[in-house]
This record gives structure tokens, C-alpha cells and sequence, in this order.
């Protein structure tokens, strides 16, 4: 399985959640502080390394991201 | 109450009972009023046209049927609705048009502006025609000229254009309604609504033979001499012993207003003439001001339009200047002031 | 006496209720009010703000020109309003969300933990009703009382739910500058 | 016994000779509407809206209440008058140029948002009135004075199937295509503009009879010509029949 | 050659290879001329759009990709286009808009007349701006007039009206074009084209900050300036002794003109001033007459337009009569000269 | 082996953040159109038409050349780009008050012309910009600040099918409809925008994607329900899939 | 057979020749003198009384006829 | 000296060509020329006319009033244009389809059988062209040779058939009055 993994931009991001609603691996979750844009931004839950159960750098998440907001990394 | 809704709310209590509209800002709290209000209503009719050229078309049918009718867009959808205008003062039929005037030209911004007022006042459309134009500038004054907007409509067979700006639609205060009966629409003889009982009528604007339509052109004249010398509307303040007449209407009158209060306080002799019929155009009180007072300061929120008519009105009997914000800009009381204080002591009326 | 303040913060904060809550207070007391929001959707997602004038006098212009007060929901309307206000005026900072002082030194603040303390008493919607809370009781433009009638006006046929909740907030605001933080008396009497 | 008159002029027409070219489809259009006005008795309850194009003068023939429309607006116009007097039978008389072109938006729409109004549509492939200039129903390779050498499909594009459009939106309950280029088809015509009457008049939705008629001026034809050009010409292009009927499907 | 062929033709000499147009009486004989023409030339493209709405707004396209274009109308139509006029004017782009007028308002008639004037000259969509307005008085000057316009739009990135009337597109007169090479437009460094080798480019005119909108107001407000000190152009006739001056523009200027011939011949001191550019207006023109000359009579085809333009330029400095024919209506040189000789005498200058 | 960026901005994008609403479509739609542009080469040719509407700012985010039109004439307007410059890629982008209310009849048109430009249709089912009235695409009982209570068949009319009207059209090539409310969705819709420019390119005709984008805003709900909104309320009424394409009849 | 007979109004009558073609007796001609209107009128054949192969009434002249200018009498 | 024209008629007459073939002369024997025609077609089955004005001078205005010649084809146009002709100007009348006559005393009336002469020469479609060779032949605007090379100019690129046809008519009106009916001499050079 190929390993990943992806850079949230929190300036860019509007708290939308559709990236933590199709991250098939459940890998992203809400920030618990604002954003200088006064949103709640999402949060990258995996690491960069060799995590198992971790990001397959599918980018899902980036798809749907209305803000450009995730950079996604794949071996 | 907000602007945009008290307009609305006044053209209910004058009977208007038909209003088709295309949204744009900054008057969609207008159109939006006259959905939900109409809808309440038994008997009312709300459209949001497919654009603001099918809105204005609207209008005409339901004015050829004898209904009290309203439309409302700013800027570049009254340029849209110039045609149709056009049509409504060539079959002389009564409506009320609101322009919640936006910075421009082409798409602008939504910022309160003055500088419709040449659309407004010499017709945008073609041919020989005019509007009777009302220029409140608060938001009972709104409410009020909007009512009146339907009489003088009825009355003289004419489209009478309310110039606002989006200030003036956006901001909120108190207004009051005339209480009792609202009123209804006068009789007309001349609507077409099925021959029952009278020969057919019909209405149009096409006139091919050229001494037709001359004639036509100055039967609709002599009805715009008529209002002219009827229906001028202003106030003036503090213009008593004035050495110096501020000219302004809408929200620039308002603001010019602020100043001059200012400044009478500190003793400058300022007055506000703020001219509320833009057509017809208080010409006659400004020739009159012209014998006793040297100097007009003109502040319009455009880059010059309604200085010309007071240009036309004084014609050189008096030094005029002007002082234009165009774009969207409104300024402050404090601002105005300074502009009126610089001119007032540069001419030595200090 | 005219008296000016702006409302301002994110879209979803609650900023133009609270301006019309004060404004329609102010008419409901009989004096000359005017209220303006920043409007046109036009361009989504920038700062929401209104402008309330309170006045004994006719007002000349709803315009937002060097306001006595400013009540400040988050960082970015800090930076676009701070410099507005009137030498002497008063900045109300919503103190969850916006970490930074304003520079002037010739301006009160008033720090108000507007989140948290909507917080305490259920959810942080209510934050814009703490605030107003807070802010009336520093300047007194309108009294408790009428600001409370006026919410029954606009909640009852709004959302009925709300209205407990709402007045809950304004009291905890409004108590909370009671206690915690006394408002400068010499400036109380503003109005 | 005697004779009795069988065929005259209807009621619903004034007493004015047209002033159509020879041999023009309007004039036979305008005499089966006002025979269906008759027939239906609705002369005091029927209110027309005349195009600018040829029929422009319509208000001279017709002895009913008329309402002008600029040109392309009809739909638009007869919505508000409708409005106003849900009880009247509101119709608009319209020519290709005045529909399809500038008055495409406006007619759609009040289909879409199923105005109880009826549209007389006249098909004739041409903007008559104004000289001869292609109209959006101008079929390829017809020769206009803005298609010089016919119309072509790059060039000028497509002839527009403005009723088949229609019958596309939800708020149409009626729509027909008819000419008036022979007996048959005219005897069909008037029909279905009495359908599309009844269909106002029971609230069913929108209702609009298009009819291929003849233009010889424009044509360059003799009047028996151009009805067998529009047969041979049109009708390929735009097919006669019933396109849609609420009542029916 | 015909007035409506001369302007079509001319166009296709300075180098417009895209027209886009809407039938409309008086003015069908230029859009057909171009549909040929542009038929028979490698890369013209005509179109006959849906709508004069559409027209223009593919006139917009083709000037942002920096073509010549034209469009051509009349009256009614010229109303439709006001919307666009205003983006085109907002957004500095250049083309041509030929407006063949007839009697209005509404759909009125197709006969001469000049009652869009004030549209024209103060623009009658939304928000301030002008356009150059000229105002050809014979077929020749329809077809220089015509390249001068393609050349002033392309210099000052303005749309430029040319304001004539039924007569003018349907009489006959012998035209001469000028030789050689035909003109090719200047090179234009604003265009959008595709941004190879170059940074993207965009035009617009939506400015939502006031204060951004309201320099770009005064930035086309000196264009403006720039454009009224340098473009005016009027012919002079017989003004040398004149004790009355006609100011007439247009058709109605080739009739003052007639008029004024018979009237010298009887010894009248008579002269014309006729404007050719009605936007920029020849103000100052008429200043330095008004030093001299105490009576001036306007004569228009129409209900009193430019009137108001000769009242701003004198100010009160010499007295004005107004001669309006509406509505289609020519007269004839005889005609006119009795109107003025009675003015003439009236006044007790005879 | 290293880790490699396999999803970033797209070069035709300009490093400016949007100014849309969270969660709203025209983010994901504007990045799909810089996509096929970077994928296709395209940056130096392309000329975009962005409308009025929540759109307006498009030449903020994309970094080709943009030419604003005014309300609902970007067919219009781009008729005029391509015809000036046939070789150069011309879209616009238009909402659905823009294209479908006050643009339909230069919509249509330019279809029936068979232009050669692509049209990017962004269905919303409102006016976004001016804050929520009710559009042409508005479905029946959904509520706006303009339907009071929903969308109600008699009192407002019916949802229009615009891209089924301009199939009917001879000169458009290529029309489907696409959503953006699901990743499946989302790559759809990029390949559809992919193969419009090649019609496009490839001179085949008028070349359109309506997409279905969801407005959390107006629709007051939060994104990920709006994505279901859209599917659930909005399908039925504009099914997905591609409704014309000449290459393939 | 049923029996009729045509009036036509000759100053209405533009000329077209629509009823000529359609008449399926043949009973209506050219004129040859030019009407006010400068056509040359239609001109009905056949007799008002009891004539054979004569006009039937059948009104079909009459219903193409765009000037209104035939009336139709029948039995 | 200003010379005006109105030639009027049925549509289908050919009556602006005429007109138009009278200006062409003129502007080729390097006169000024305006030519007007009746336009628009928005209204249907009217008369058709043109007014030619031919001068040495500019032209102030191509519109007809009090035309020195009218040309009338039928009926309708003689009871239209009668009372405009100038006091001493001159009616040309199309015989066949006039059979009205001018009431007025101060001005001169020419008959042409112009339908039965086109019809001698083939086909009464040419009956304008006979119209115009007696108009040139009685009024001497233009010669019969300028109006010769313009006929060709027009039809050779119009119709080449008719060309042939169109000089045999000119050249029958031409002589028809030159034979039958000799013209007024001292009417004769007034241009
Ligand atoms: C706004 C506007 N544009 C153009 C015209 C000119 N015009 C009058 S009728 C017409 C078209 C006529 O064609 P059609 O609708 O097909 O009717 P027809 O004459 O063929 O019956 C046009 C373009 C006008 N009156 N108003
Ligand atoms: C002539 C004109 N009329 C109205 C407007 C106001 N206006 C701007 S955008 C818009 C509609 C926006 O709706 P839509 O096209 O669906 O785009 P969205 O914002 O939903 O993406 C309107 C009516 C305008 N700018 N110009
Ligand atoms: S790339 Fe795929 S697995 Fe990784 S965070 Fe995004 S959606 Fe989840
Ligand atoms: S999809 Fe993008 S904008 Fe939305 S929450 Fe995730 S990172 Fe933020
Ligand atoms: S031009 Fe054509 S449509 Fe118009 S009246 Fe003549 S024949 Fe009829
Ligand atoms: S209003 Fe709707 S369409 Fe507009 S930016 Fe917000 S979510 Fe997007
Ligand atoms: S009624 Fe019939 S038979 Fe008689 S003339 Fe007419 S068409 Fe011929
Ligand atoms: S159909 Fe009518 S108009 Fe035509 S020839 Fe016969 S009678 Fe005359
Ligand atoms: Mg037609
Ligand atoms: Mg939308």
C-alpha cells in the first residue's frame, strides 16, 4: 500500500469539513483553535513517516478542498 | 425600518399591488419585501422577472390594465429598463420606477451614488420625453415620496422614477405611516381590459405619420410645461440670510446638511437648497435666490450632473461651484464643512 | 448629542443583530437613530459590520466617521476600525478572539471574554449578546430594560427558542462589566 | 330557398382592409383568430399584444382591446396585463424575428412559469418588416438580404426550433405547429388556436400556436409559389403537428 | 452612394473588419451592406445578433481583443445598447455605435429626427460618462466622419456615437474616399489576447472600493477634459457680419443652412453654427460669438435638446430662441427661413 | 525513495486565496478549469469571461486573460473575443441567474450559432451574490428570500432545464451535466470541462457544462449536508450525465 | 349537389390568385382591368342562379382568400 | 438652379429605380444629387416615391417640397403629389392607369401611354423606362447618352438581360414625345 501524506495551509483553510468527511482513513480533524480568518481549521492527524493505518496520499481530501488548502505528498 | 422596506412597504399602502423585479444590490431587501409582503396579500402579484428589461415589460402590461404598479433595480439594470421607459411616457402610462443608484459606470460597485441623475432627469432612452424624478433623502421621506410617486403617476399619466442610492436603502430608521384608509387608485378610461360594454381601445407608441407624432410630442410636452409649473418639490434651510446656497439632494444634501449646522453655529451664513423633484427641477426658486445671494456651491455624489440645471437655472447671475465624490464615496459632515468654509472665506463672505 | 459605534467581526458572529438591537433600543426611547450595515453580498467572506447613530438631533449621516465606540469580534476588524475611532472613544475587544491591543494610546478598552463566558451559560452563538450586554452597561446608550423589550420583539417571532438564551446573555455580559471590570465612571455618563 | 351567407367577414375584425402585401400569411392569421373570438364569444373579453414586424398595425384590424409591445417583449408585457385580469383572454401576436431573437428570453420564461397567455407565433422565415433580413427561423441555404448567397450553416448558423424549446419547459401545456399555406392546413390552424384559447381559459398553463406562413414579398415569390416553397422549405425543418399537449400526454 | 452605404463602407476602409448589428428601420441598409461586405473580405465577420443587446455586448468582446468593430441602430435600439455603452465606456474600450435616428419616443416612426440627443451627449446609461458624439450633416461627411471615428476611439479608448437620422441613412449623395492604403488600427499594448509571453491581463469595471472607483471616475474625467480641449469640430458659415446666429446640427443644419443662403441673398445678416462634434460641445465657440452676436436661434428636430447646451455656453449672455420640430417632421429651407426671418425682424436687427 | 508532491495549486491559478464561502462550489470549480488548462497546455491561449455573480472576482484567482461582461451576456460578449481571435481557447463562466434568466437569450444563441466557446455553467439553484433570491434552477419548495414558504409551481413557475433546450440547439457539440458535490463527481466534472475544450479546439461547435455546485450559504446548511442537498433535491430535477455530444450521436 | 355563388370585393382584392388555385371548379379568373389598388382583381365565373358545373359554395376561395374580400352564398 | 423630382407609384413599378437612374446621371454629368426614396418597409402596401433634387449648388434638403416635376405611375399617387408641384412645374401621368386628371390651371400635365408603349416593345414591366425617356426628352435634366452608360453600369451587374430590353424603352419614351406630342419649347431649358 502506498504511504502518504498531506500539508494543510490553516491560513487558507475555511473549516468546511469535507476533507475530514472523505478521508477514508479518518486522518483529519477539526483545530481546536481559530484561524486568523476566524474559522476552525482542519488538522493533519498523520504522521510523515512510516505510520501504519496511515495516509495513502489517495487525495481525496485535496479533491474536494475548495481552498487549495492541502498539498499532498505519495512516495 | 430600512430603506429598501419602507419604500416597499409605502407602495402596499398606496395600493400598489403588482411589482415585478430582478434582484440587484443594493435594493434586493426591496424586491425581497415585495415577495413576501405581496405574497401575503390577497391579490397581490410578485414576479422576479427574468431580467430587469421582462420586469420593466411587465410594468407596461399592468399599467395598460389600470394596475398600480412598481418596479426596482439600480444602476445598470435602469439602464436595461431605458426602452421600456421610453414606451411607458410615449403611451403615457402611470408607474413607479426605483433606482437605488450604485457607483458606476458598467458594473461598479455597490456603493451609495448620485449619478444616475442625467439617466434620470433627460430620459436615457430615446426621443423627446421626461420623468418625473423624486430624490428623498431619509427614510420617511422614502416612504412618503413613494406614496406620492402613485398619485403623481396616476395624475399625470407619467413614470415617476424615485432616485435613492444604496444608503438610503440600506440604513434603517423610524418611519411613520399615514394612518386610515390607504389609498386607491383613481378611475381610468383608458386602460385596455377586454371591450365589455364600450368600443375596443387600444394603446400604442407607434405613430408613423411624422405630423402625428409631432403632434403627440407636444401634447406630451405641454404636460411636462404643466408639472413643471405644478410639481416642484424642495426644501430650503436656513437660506434667510444666506450669503452662500449649498445645492444637494438626496444623501448629499443630507450630509451638506450636517455641515451647514455646523458652520451656522459657528456663524458662516450658509443655507441648503436640496431640490426634492430632480424634473421638474426648482429653477425658479434658484433664479429667485440669485437676487439676493452671489454664490452656490454644488455638491453632487457623482462628477457633475445636476449643476448643470442649476448652471441653466442661474445663468451667470450668480458664481456656482462644484464640489463631486463620485464612485461611491460618501463623506463626512466634518469633510463638507471644510469644503464649504474654504470657498466661503476664499470669496470673502467671512 | 450624537453618538456613533460600530459593530463589527466575522460574517457569522452576530455583529448586524447586535447593531440593530441597540439601534431599534434607541428608537424605542424616542431619540433619532440611524443604522447601516456593511451590505452586498457581493463579495462573500470579508468582515460584517454596522453602524448605529444615536442622536437627540436629526442625524446628517448613518456613515461610520470617527465613532465614539467600536466593539471588535475579531482580529481583522481590529485592524480595519482602530484608527476610526474618536480620540477619547471607547474599544470594546471581543478578548477570545482577538489576541492583539490596539496601539493608541488615546482610546479606553474594554476587554470582554465574550466566548468563554457565552460558554458558561451554553454556546458560544451567544457571544455577540454578552458583548452587547457588556456594552451597554459601560456607556449606557440604552437601558437594560428597553434592550430587553426590544429582544422579546425580535425573538419571539424569530425564533422563541432563542429568546431565553439571548436575554440569559446579555445579563451575563452586562454583570460581568459590573463586576469584574468597573466601567470608568467619568465616562458612564457619555450619553 | 334561398341563399345564405356562409363565409363573410368576422365580428371581431373592424371594417379596414390590411395592409398586407398579396398574398400574405398574417392577413389569413388575423381572420382565423377573430373567427375563433367569435365563435368562442370573446370579443369583449379578449386582449391582444401586436408585435413590432409586419403585424405591428394590428390594433387597426382587430376589434378587440390591443396593447403594444416593444419589439421582442410581448411574453413579458401580456404577463402583466394577465396579472392584473386573470379573467381575460390575454394573447400575443409575434413574429419569428419577435420571438426567437430578440424575444427569446421573455417567451421562455413566461412559458417556464406557466402564464395563462397564448402566443400566436408567425413563422414566416424572414424579418418582414424591416426588409428581408435573416430571421432566426431562416432556413439553410434561403437567401436574405443579411445571408447573401443563402444561409449557411458556419457562417449564420442554424434555424432555431424556438417550439420544440418550449415544449421543454414544465409550464407549457400547449403547443402546436400549423401553416396556413393551403386549405387543409388552414382550416387546422384556426383550430388550434382555438385549442390553445380553451386551454388559457381552463388555467392549463401556457399555450402557443406557431404557424409557418407565407412571406412572397421576401420570398421573391408569386403567392401560389411561396405557399408551395413553405410546404417544400419549412416544413422539413420545422415539422407541423401537435408538439405538446398537457391534456393528451 | 446612400448615407447607410457610405457609413458601412467607410467603416470597412479604416480597417473594421467586425460588425455586429440588428435590423431596424432607417438603418437596415448598413447592416446589410456589411453582412456583404464583410461577406466578400478574407477574416470580416458579421453578424446579425439576436438582439441589440447581444450586439453590443459582442462589440465589448471584440474591442477587449482589440478588433475596429461597429455596430449600427436606431432609436429603440440604441436604448437597448445603454447597458453596454456604459461597460464599454467604463472599462476604456473603443468601438464605433452608429445610431440612425427616428421619431420617438417608444417605437414612434422611422422618420429623421434628432430627439436622442440628450442620450447620446450625456450618455444615457448609468453612472458619468461621455462619449464623442458626431453628428454628420451629408453623406460625405457620413463617410469621414465614420474613419474619424474609428481613429478618435482608438485614441482616446472611448466608444464613439455617430448621431444621425433616417434622412441621412437613406438619401443619395456623391461620396469620395480618400486613397491609398486603407488605415490600420495603432497598436494596443491593454488587449486580451491570451497572455503568451506576457503576465495575464484582465479588463473589468467592477471596483468595489469606492475610493479606487472614484479615481477611476476622475481618471476618465480628465480624459474627458483632455478630449473637450482638443476634439471640438464645428463648421462656420457666414459668421463674419452676422448679427443672428442658427445653431443647428445635422440634418437640420443642411436645412438652416438652405435657409440662410436665401436669407443673405435678401440681405440678411444670418450665419450657422453647426456643431459636428455634439460631445465635445464647441462651448467656447459660441463664448467668443456671444461677445458679438446678441441673438442666437436653435433649431432642432426635436422638442429642445442641445438648447440646453447653448444656454450653458452663453449663460445668460445673449438671447436664445428654440425652433423644435418633433417627431419626424422635415422642413423645408422656406419654412425655416421664415421662422427666422421673423425672429430677425422681431428683434429689429433687419 | 522520497516523497513526491502529487496535488498542489495549479499553475493557471494566481496564489491568491478565494473569496467564496466555506465549502461552496465555485473553490473546487474554478481549480478544476486551472487543471485542464495546465493540463492542456493552455495558460497562454485561454481567455475566460468570468460573469456577475459570486464569480465576479474570477480574474482575482485565475492567471489567464479575463474580460468581464456584463450580467448574463458573457455568450455575447464571447462570441466577439473568439470571433476576433478564432484560435485562442474562449470560456465563460456563469452562474445560474446569469446564464439561465437574464442571459438565456445570448446563451441560446451563441449555441444555435454553434460559437465555437465553451461555457461553464455553475448551477447553484440561486442567486448567490445578491444574496440568496430565487434563480431559474431554484427546485420546487426550496425556499429563498424571493419564494416565500418554496418554490410554489403556480405562483413562481418551474425549475428550468437549460441544457436540455440548448441540446436542442443544431449548433451546440458537446453538453453535460456534472456536480461537484462528491469526489467521484469532482473528477467527472474536470474530465467533462477536459473534453468541451477539445470540442472547442477542435472547431466542433458551442460546448457547455453545467455543473451542480452546492451553496452552503444560501442554502443555509453546512457544506457536507449541502453536498447531500445537492443530491438529493437537485438530481431529480437536473439529472447528471452528458445530454449531447455530436462526436458520439 | 349543394349551390352557391361568390361575391368578391374587388377593391379589397390584392390580386394574389390564391382563390383561382384552389377553386376546384375553376370558376374564378383574372381581370383585365387594374383595380384602385393597382391589381388586377379576381373576377367570380359562374352565375348566381342555377347553373351547372357551377360553384358549390364550398367557401375553400373564400378561406384562402388573406383579404377577406370573398363572400360565400349557398343554398 | 435646383431642380426637384418625385417619381411616384405602385411598389411593383419600378419607380425608385427611376429616380435612381435620374441621379446617377445627374451625379455623372458632375451636378450635385440628392436621392431620397420612400423607406421602410414597416408599413406594407403603400405607394412607392422618390424625390431627385439636381443643382449646380449644395443641396440643403433631398426631401420634396414643392417639386418641380412629379412622375406619377397611378392613381393614388396623383391625388397625393397633385398639390405639391410648384405653380408652372409639370405632372408626367402614366395615360394607361390614370385616368384622373390634374384639376389645377397653373401647371402642365404630359400624358404618356406608358403601359401601352412598354407593351408594344414586349412586356408592360418596363413601362418606368418609357416614363423616363419622355421625362428626359421634356425636361432635358440629364441627356439620353449619360443616362445610356448608367442604365449599362446598373444591369450589367444587375441583370444583363434586361439591359437591352430597358434602352429600347428609354429610346421609345424618348421619341414618343419627341413624334407624338412635341414638348412645350420654352419649357424646355429650364435646366
Ligand atoms: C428594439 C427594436 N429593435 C428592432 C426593431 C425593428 N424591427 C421591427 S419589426 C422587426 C422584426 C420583424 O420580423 P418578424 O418578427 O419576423 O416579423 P415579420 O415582420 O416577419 O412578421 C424588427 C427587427 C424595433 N422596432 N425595435
Ligand atoms: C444588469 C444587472 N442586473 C442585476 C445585477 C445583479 N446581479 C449580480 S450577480 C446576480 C445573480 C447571481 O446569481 P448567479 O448568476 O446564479 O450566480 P451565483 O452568485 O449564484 O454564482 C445578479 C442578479 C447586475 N450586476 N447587473
Ligand atoms: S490523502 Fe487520502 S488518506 Fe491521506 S489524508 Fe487525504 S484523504 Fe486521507
Ligand atoms: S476541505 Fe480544505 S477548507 Fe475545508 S476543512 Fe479541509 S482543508 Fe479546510
Ligand atoms: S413583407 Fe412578408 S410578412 Fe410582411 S406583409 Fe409582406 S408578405 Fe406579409
Ligand atoms: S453565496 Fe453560495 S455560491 Fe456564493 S460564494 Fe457563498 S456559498 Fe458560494
Ligand atoms: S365557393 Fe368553392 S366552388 Fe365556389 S367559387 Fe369558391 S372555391 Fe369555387
Ligand atoms: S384570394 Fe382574395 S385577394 Fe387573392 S385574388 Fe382572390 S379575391 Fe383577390
Ligand atoms: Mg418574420
Ligand atoms: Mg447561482
Amino acid at each position: 500500500m502506498k504511504k502518504g501524506y498531506i500539508v494543510i495551509d490553516q491560513s487558507l483553510c475555511k473549516g468546511c469539513g469535507l476533507c475530514i468527511d472523505v478521508c477514508p482513513k479518518g486522518l483529519i480533524a477539526t483545530a481546536k483553535e481559530l484561524n486568523i480568518k476566524g474559522y476552525y481549521p482542519a488538522e493533519f492527524k498523520g504522521g510523515q513517516g512510516d505510520n501504519p493505518d496511515g495516509c495513502t496520499g489517495c487525495a481525496l481530501c485535496a479533491l474536494v478542498c475548495p481552498e487549495i488548502a492541502i498539498e499532498v505528498y505519495r512516495e | 425600518m430600512s430603506g429598501n422596506h419602507a419604500i416597499g412597504e409605502a407602495a402596499v399602502r398606496a395600493g400598489c399591488r403588482f411589482y415585478f423585479g430582478y434582484p440587484i444590490t443594493p435594493q434586493n431587501e426591496m424586491t425581497e419585501y415585495m415577495a413576501r409582503r405581496l405574497n401575503e396579500i390577497e391579490g397581490g402579484v410578485f414576479i422576479q422577472a427574468e431580467s430587469e428589461l421582462a420586469a420593466i415589460n411587465m410594468v407596461i402590461g399592468a399599467s395598460m390594465a389600470g394596475a398600480r404598479v412598481m418596479t426596482s433595480s439600480s444602476s445598470p439594470g435602469i439602464s436595461l429598463k431605458q426602452e421600456g421607459i421610453s414606451f411607458l411616457c410615449a403611451m403615457e402610462l402611470p408607474a413607479v420606477i426605483v433606482n437605488m443608484t450604485r457607483g458606476g459606470p458598467g458594473l461598479g460597485n455597490i456603493a451609495p451614488a448620485q449619478s444616475d441623475y442625467f439617466q434620470a432627469t433627460r430620459g436615457g432612452g430615446h426621443g423627446d420625453y421626461r420623468t418625473i424624478v423624486l430624490a428623498p433623502s431619509s427614510v420617511q421621506e422614502l416612504a412618503d415620496l413613494t406614496m406620492e410617486a402613485f398619485n403623481l403617476a396616476d395624475k399625470y399619466r407619467i413614470p415617476t422614477v424615485i432616485l435613492g442610492d444604496g444608503m438610503l436603502g440600506q440604513m434603517m430608521e423610524p418611519v411613520e405611516f399615514p394612518d386610515g384608509e390607504m389609498q386607491k387608485p383613481p378611475p381610468k378610461d383608458w386602460t385596455i381590459t377586454g371591450a365589455r360594454g364600450r368600443p375596443s381601445r387600444f394603446i400604442r407608441s407607434l405613430l408613423l405619420d411624422p405630423a402625428v407624432e409631432e403632434e403627440h410630442n407636444w401634447k406630451l410636452a405641454r404636460k411636462y410645461e404643466r408639472i413643471a409649473a405644478k410639481e416642484v418639490r424642495y426644501e430650503a434651510y436656513r437660506l434667510e440670510d444666506a450669503k452662500m446656497v449649498v445645492v444637494s439632494f438626496g444623501t448629499a444634501a443630507r450630509i451638506a446638511k450636517g455641515a451647514i449646522k455646523r458652520l451656522r453655529e459657528q456663524g458662516l451664513k450658509v443655507g441648503l437648497l436640496r431640490p426634492i423633484t430632480l424634473w421638474p427641477f426648482p429653477e425658479i426658486v434658484l433664479k429667485d435666490l440669485a437676487k439676493r445671494i452671489g454664490h452656490f456651491l454644488v455638491y453632487e455624489m457623482n462628477a457633475g450632473q445636476m449643476v448643470e440645471d442649476v448652471r441653466l437655472a442661474l445663468e451667470g447671475r450668480a458664481e456656482i461651484f462644484f464640489y463631486g465624490r463620485p464612485g461611491g464615496v460618501v463623506i463626512t459632515p466634518l469633510e463638507m464643512s471644510r469644503v464649504i468654509t474654504s470657498k466661503y472665506y476664499q470669496k470673502g463672505l467671512g | 448629542m450624537l453618538i456613533k459605534t460600530v459593530f463589527s467581526g466575522f460574517g457569522g458572529q452576530g455583529v448586524l443583530m447586535m447593531g440593530y438591537l441597540l439601534a431599534a433600543a434607541g428608537m424605542q426611547e424616542g431619540k433619532n437613530v440611524t443604522y447601516l450595515p456593511s451590505y452586498g453580498a457581493e463579495v462573500r467572506g470579508g468582515t460584517a459590520n454596522c453602524t448605529v447613530s444615536i442622536s437627540d438631533d436629526e442625524i446628517a449621516s448613518p456613515v461610520a466617521s470617527e465613532p465614539e465606540y467600536i466593539v471588535v469580534m475579531n482580529k481583522p476588524s481590529l485592524i480595519r476600525f482602530q484608527n476610526q475611532v474618536q480620540s477619547g472613544g471607547i474599544i470594546f475587544l471581543n478578548a477570545n478572539l482577538v489576541d492583539m491591543k490596539p496601539v493608541r494610546g488615546d482610546i479606553e478598552v474594554c476587554e470582554v471574554p465574550a466566548n468563554d463566558l457565552a460558554l458558561k451559560i451554553g454556546t458560544d452563538k451567544a457571544a455577540n449578546m454578552i458583548m452587547l450586554g457588556a456594552f451597554i452597561k459601560k456607556t449606557g446608550l440604552v437601558s437594560l430594560e428597553t434592550l430587553k423589550v426590544v429582544l422579546k420583539d425580535v425573538f419571539t417571532t424569530k425564533n422563541p427558542q432563542l429568546l431565553e438564551l439571548n436575554e440569559k446573555a446579555l445579563w451575563e455580559g452586562f454583570t460581568y462589566l459590573e463586576q469584574g471590570r468597573q466601567a470608568d465612571a467619568s465616562k458612564a455618563d457619555i450619553s | 330557398m334561398g341563399f345564405q351567407k356562409v363565409f363573410g367577414r368576422p365580428r371581431a375584425l373592424k371594417d379596414a382592409p390590411f395592409h398586407y402585401c398579396p398574398g400574405c400569411g398574417h392577413s389569413i392569421i388575423h381572420r382565423l383568430i377573430a373567427e375563433v373570438i367569435d365563435e368562442m364569444g370573446l370579443q369583449e373579453k379578449a386582449i391582444g399584444v401586436p408585435p413590432a414586424g409586419c403585424a405591428v398595425l394590428a390594433y387597426y384590424y382587430f376589434d378587440i382591446d390591443m396593447g403594444e409591445a416593444p419589439h421582442g417583449r410581448g411574453a413579458a408585457l401580456a404577463t402583466g396585463l394577465k396579472r392584473v385580469l386573470p379573467d381575460r383572454l390575454v394573447f400575443t401576436y409575434q413574429g419569428d424575428g419577435d420571438i426567437a431573437a430578440i424575444g427569446t428570453a421573455e417567451t421562455i420564461h413566461a412559458a417556464n412559469r406557466g402564464e395563462r397567455i397564448t402566443v400566436i407565433f408567425v413563422n414566416n422565415g424572414v424579418y418582414g418588416m424591416t426588409g428581408g433580413q435573416m430571421a432566426p427561423t431562416t432556413v439553410l441555404g434561403q437567401e436574405t438580404t443579411t445571408s447573401p448567397g443563402g444561409r449557411e450553416r458556419i457562417r449564420d448558423g442554424f434555424p432555431l426550433n424556438l417550439s420544440e424549446m418550449l415544449a421543454l419547459t414544465k409550464g407549457s401545456a400547449y403547443i402546436e405547429r400549423t401553416a396556413v399555406n393551403n386549405p387543409k392546413n388552414i382550416m387546422k390552424t384556426k383550430k388550434a388556436i382555438e385549442k390553445a384559447f380553451r386551454v388559457q381559459i381552463e388555467g392549463l398553463g401556457f399555450s402557443l400556436v406557431e404557424v409557418l406562413s407565407p412571406c412572397p414579398t421576401n420570398l421573391k415569390l408569386r403567392p401560389v409559389e411561396a405557399w408551395r416553397w413553405v410546404e417544400e422549405n419549412m416544413m422539413d425543418v420545422f415539422p407541423l403537428g401537435v408538439i405538446k399537449d398537457v391534456q393528451r400526454d
